[in-house]
């Protein structure tokens, strides 16, 4: 039993995290939402050199061969940051499927070009309605029934969608599956959308987390600064009270996300109840911090002059993708109310 | 106690109800926090005033109706029931409108009254300043009394629908070593006056619905000012007193969302039971609405007997304030991976508008005395509790 | 319409609570805990002298012929001060459900010997597993499917169930229904226990407005006067906004109960809706004054040392009498969630 | 990361689970707020001591195994899956005695402990005052240095077991000249010494289980000091850690009450869902007794690696203490009219244990400094909000 990361992941974390807060910052991510894609290949090339967007690519085609304990603080600073770009769901989602598939040259050369940065793939899975960064992508992951289909990105086959976070960019896809996209089908292809759902899952907890702590710092920073009734409305109590119930509330978020991923790297036969625990968790912490973060930002905190709004609109973006609050609670219910639930005392790391 | 309209107020129901169903437009009106919404809610508050539907509870020689509140109650049901457009002046015909015929001279009441009833003239509030917000008396705008004007500096900020309106009003300090609620007055200042500029400053779904007002040396003769020169706490606690209470926020606004809610959990009952939360919320939704109808017709029964609306001013700010945050966030819950979506989104499909109200109900916690100086408010001057 | 109580209405109110602030003080009822019927003659024939037991009773019977809405206000003083007396279900259930039957003999007689003091009749509702006051009445209103029985109390009958007030005095009843005891059946006997039910929860709702407001008072008081880290308690805000939560929850909890009241009187056809929201609103914010009221009482707030706890047990108790919260929740569901409901602006008070 | 036990910490686990079997009494005992129950209670620690499972994490020499953070967490959970009996010496086995390994005298250990081990000695907490609860540094109980002993004089209350314990810890003031958290020191002090009045505490359920102590010149040997004089603070402050930290509160109970929220609601399924925040909260009751353990564990991984608690035992002990309010709350609403019966009551046919669950859950929030004390020190200590 050891609930601790490595060293290593933790300097990675560091130094990852050094490089997000000041590469993308609040004034980057708003200059990124006046232009067309919204998204920086330059940005994205640092992302490949730093070995990011291969994190989880096997070291077969270039990748670190890493998994999901390992990025999954990674994710977290992306959230801390709400990094623009579609590194999660590149890293937990796109590359994971890739690699479950059997080996071939197309499998091999996608996830070669991806560690390299020579490509980009976007994913469309069923419970998601729309593809997000489908228009920087070259191919788009798409789901058919059963069927994982990889189909070459077209620009007349896509539409935007705007969302209420202007950092994201969705879109609805129009296509056709064929025999000659499909790379999987049957109980093979459900397996492998049901884990890409997993993943994606954990990879927006994981990023709540970050949102959640991002907007505490911010808005500790400003109930610090700002000045009411001559003190800093921070010293107020209900304003403390407001910021301690994030606090408790993301502190009890946080294991469950790291359980469930580890639980994915380590293909537990629970860890799609574990991901629903988290997300579920994650997600409403980040709700709480955004709904309270804004509360005592006063009327700044409805204005899009503070940064609050960056982290609060992605936080409420996130909280509906890969599988809403329903379909997690489900899952959860399933689990928690059947006979010889393994619940209670003991059954918690049970194998 | 009799629960019961009388046949006076069922036929006055039937009325609004049937002239609404001949002039609410169709199709729904841009947003007043653009330039061409703006537009059209002018226009449409015109319409209103030529039924002689804008402003019931004025006086019938000022082109109200002399409404009585459940009368008022009545007309708000019907106005919110028919989908009718928000209401671009409110801040004139809610907040400034009731101040000024309680403290206004006979000539302010004629020159300004029936320009805002027409919507010829719209109003923004100038309350809050930069060090000032739910500290209202912290005010430093100053206004110097110059023979018979005033000359304004200063900057006031979440002036509301300030971007497009002509007029504003607020307090300012004419008495430069006055302190707090002393010496402050209630000034009207055209938006269009030599000195002022305006700043939009976008809110949550990035349109100006509120701006900075800068002034620089701006003069308006003393006519401009509402009550007496030292006296504006007061006129304004009375203008404050018709945002907390009543005026503002009928029930019908709540109950309609209540409603619709009920309809969007129908429409997606299958995938929106299996989070139970969901059900629980919606079934809350309607109870509270229904609480906050009962007890504003309380108020308002209580209120025609003579009766002083006091700190139920509070308690109704932080309950609708909370339920419409609580019924937005559930109707969030509902359309799950569409929340996000902007209302033109394509794939949207017509629920949009879910998120423009998820968005706009965030405000109202914070906005007239946040819910934490209304909570105050309630322990100290209501339960008596130690300062 | 006209939402206001009358003059003499209120001044009712106002006498009903001098007497019974006097009368019902926290030490009278430590020490009827004491005693074996937990019961005061001597006050039960002054709350008949003061008009109070035969309210609802029929004029001809020897009552003042009065209805819920002249009586709901008194209800909420006899909550104020958690009177042990079972005067709310004795004017609220058993003499409108006695008054309903059709005329005989034994309805008038009980009904005029309820009225003059000379008897007391407890009710046993298929909805409360116990019979409350059982052990001081003469006769006992049962439940026996759709059948209303009337039926001589008997001692060895009757069996004490402690609750967690020691004021409430519950008893298991063991009996057999007869012909000769039965005073309505079928459809008007079912008729009657819906509406014997809608009014024990109207009691409750109203009982429970009392109470709270009751806590409110109590705990203002308390953290007045206490003095922590240097000043009163009720001076940080995080106590006041804890009272400020109840208060708030409170207000909006008067209106529904006074509309059920009216409906009820005035056999209004969704007076069972407007009953279950009152019953909801009135015990939730009850619950919610003993949670924060024992939370700002401190420590003192768990003993029985402070007054607190009577009436949050009463509270506690009440809240599951007379329908719990999911027979409540049902009624409202089948109001709102039906085809063409009347919700939504300009329905609330539809004949 | 490894989440999965060691075959070393599996086998301790089966050890347990074994011994527990066959010794855990069948028919629960009397509470240990009656005479009987402390007895009982008394006489199950002495049980305990002999199979060497009263203290694991004590060191071997002085009856414990020396378990580390992991093995006591099984030992946690085996025990409270068990429906073992309560400690009724936890205030000495979790508080003083850990504070006693690090602050005691080896004379003081070889004295205290082993009596604390078997349950000889029963230990009562006398933290607060009268007018020092969540403010402990309002301490005003006296030790007056006479040659070589205190001489005490003052009053503690919420001594929680004092009614039939043997002994009691805490702080009194040595300095009189001393204020706030100066001054104090940590003193042993035997409840049968002559000057002691104890004052049982009727609790919500009417039962002692806290006294007042009154302190009428109370003689106790130097030797009784924990600490050196006018350190007191410093030691109590490491006790309260405990408290607050991992000791007091294993994960195990609450996931134990979860699941028998979900049995309870399983049981009543069919009116329960009629309710539907009852399936709500049942579902929640699970995640966050789950999420309370998974964290916990994350604690004490972190611990044994050499890290320390900080502000975790703040949100750690809001965490558990809402929780098992809400899950007692539950259960009440699922049993709807039968909530409120006593266990004895013969309605209450076997599910009266959770009003009494119920009513000790209101504790929760206002013990070891109550939640508002730990939201302000989140938000100072760990946020780092101005005071």
């Amino acid at each position: 039993m050891d609930f601790t990361f490595t060293e290593d992941q933790l300097l990675f974390q560091e130094s990852v995290r050094d490089f997000l807060v000041n590469e993308v910052t609040t004034e980057s991510i708003r200059a990124l939402w006046e232009t067309k894609t919204g998204r920086s290949d330059e940005l994205w090339q640092q992302l490949v050199e730093m070995g990011l967007v291969g994190m989880t690519v096997p070291e077969a085609q270039g990748g670190l061969g890493m998994n999901a304990v390992d990025f999954v603080l990674l994710a977290q600073e992306c959230g801390y940051v709400a990094l623009p770009e579609n590194l999660v769901e590149t890293v937990l989602v796109v590359a994971p499927l890739l690699a479950a598939l059997p080996e071939s040259d197309v499998r091999n050369e996608w996830l070669q070009k991806m560690a390299a940065g020579e490509a980009r793939i976007a994913v469309g899975h069923s419970r998601n309605p729309l593809v997000s960064d489908a228009h920087t992508a070259d191919a788009w992951l798409l789901q058919h029934n059963d069927e994982v289909h990889l189909v070459k990105a077209r620009k007349k086959n896509m539409r935007r969608n705007e969302s209420v976070d202007p950092s994201r960019r969705l879109h609805s896809i129009e296509w056709a599956p064929k025999p000659a996209t499909c790379l999987a089908k049957g109980p093979a292809g459900k397996a492998l959308w049901m884990q890409a759902l997993n993943y994606g899952a954990l990879g927006v907890a994981a990023q709540s987390l970050g949102l959640a702590q991002r907007m505490i710092d911010l808005s500790v920073k400003y109930t610090s600064e700002r000045q009411q009734f001559g003190k800093p409305i921070g010293s107020f109590q209900a304003v403390k009270h407001h910021m301690a119930n994030v606090a408790v509330q993301l502190e009890y978020a946080k294991a469950p996300v790291y359980r469930a991923a580890w639980s994915l790297a380590n293909n537990h036969r629970h860890a799609g109840v574990h991901v629903s625990h988290a997300k579920i968790a994650a997600t409403e912490a980040a709700l709480l911090a955004a709904r309270n973060g804004i509360q005592v930002h006063g009327a700044m905190g409805y204005t899009w002059e503070v940064d609050m709004h960056i982290f609060a609109k992605r936080a409420w973006a996130l909280d509906g993708a890969w599988g809403d609050r329903a379909f997690h609670k489900t899952r959860v219910a399933k689990f928690v109310l059947k006979d010889n639930a393994l619940i209670g005392a003991s059954n918690t790391f049970v194998a | 106690m009799e629960l019961a309209y009388t046949e006076e107020q069922q036929a006055f129901r039937l009325q609004i109800r049937n002239w609404l169903k001949n002039h609410v437009p169709k199709k729904p009106l841009k947003s007043f926090d653009t330039e061409a919404g703006f537009a059209q809610h002018r226009k449409w508050e015109a319409t209103l005033n030529k039924g002689r539907w804008g402003m019931v509870t004025w006086p019938e020689e000022l082109g109200g109706r002399g409404c009585d509140l459940i009368e008022w109650l009545i007309f708000e049901e019907e106005y919110y029931r028919a989908g009718s457009p928000a209401r671009v002046n409110q801040n004139g015909i809610f907040l400034l409108g009731p101040t000024l015929m309680e403290y206004g001279t006979e000539e302010q009441k004629k020159r300004i009254l029936p320009k805002m009833a027409t919507g010829e003239e719209v109003w923004a509030q100038a309350w809050s300043e930069p060090n000032a917000g739910s500290d209202m008396a912290a005010i430093r705008a100053r206004a110097d009394r110059d023979g018979d004007h005033y000359v304004i500096n200063g900057q006031k900020t979440w002036s509301t629908r300030a971007v497009y309106a002509d007029w504003s009003f607020g307090m300012f300090r004419t008495d430069p070593n006055s302190e707090r609620h002393h010496g402050l007055t209630f000034i009207l200042v055209p938006l269009n006056a030599e000195g002022i500029t305006v700043r939009p400053i976008p809110q949550l779904d990035g349109l100006p619905g509120f701006a900075e007002i800068f002034f620089d040396n701006v003069r308006v003769p003393v006519e401009n000012r509402l009550g007496d020169e030292g006296a504006g706490w007061k006129v304004a606690m009375a203008t404050a007193g018709f945002e907390r209470g009543l005026m503002l926020r009928s029930p019908a606004r709540f109950q309609e969302t209540a409603r619709r809610l009920v309809e969007l959990y129908r429409e997606n009952q299958e995938s929106a039971d299996r989070d139970p939360m969901v059900r629980e919320a919606v079934l809350r939704a309607w109870m509270d609405a229904e609480a906050y109808t009962l007890t504003t017709y309380q108020t308002a029964c209580r209120l025609s007997k003579g009766g002083k609306i006091g700190a139920e001013s509070s308690t109704n700010k932080i309950f609708w304030s909370e339920l419409d945050q609580k019924m937005h966030a559930t109707a969030m819950s509902i359309l799950g991976a569409r929340a996000e979506l902007l209302p033109h989104a394509p794939a949207a499909q017509g629920v949009g508008h879910w998120l423009d109200g998820f968005l706009f109900s965030q405000s109202g916690t914070i906005y007239a005395g946040t819910n934490e100086i209304q909570r105050n408010i309630i322990a100290e001057r209501m339960l008596g509790m130690p300062r």
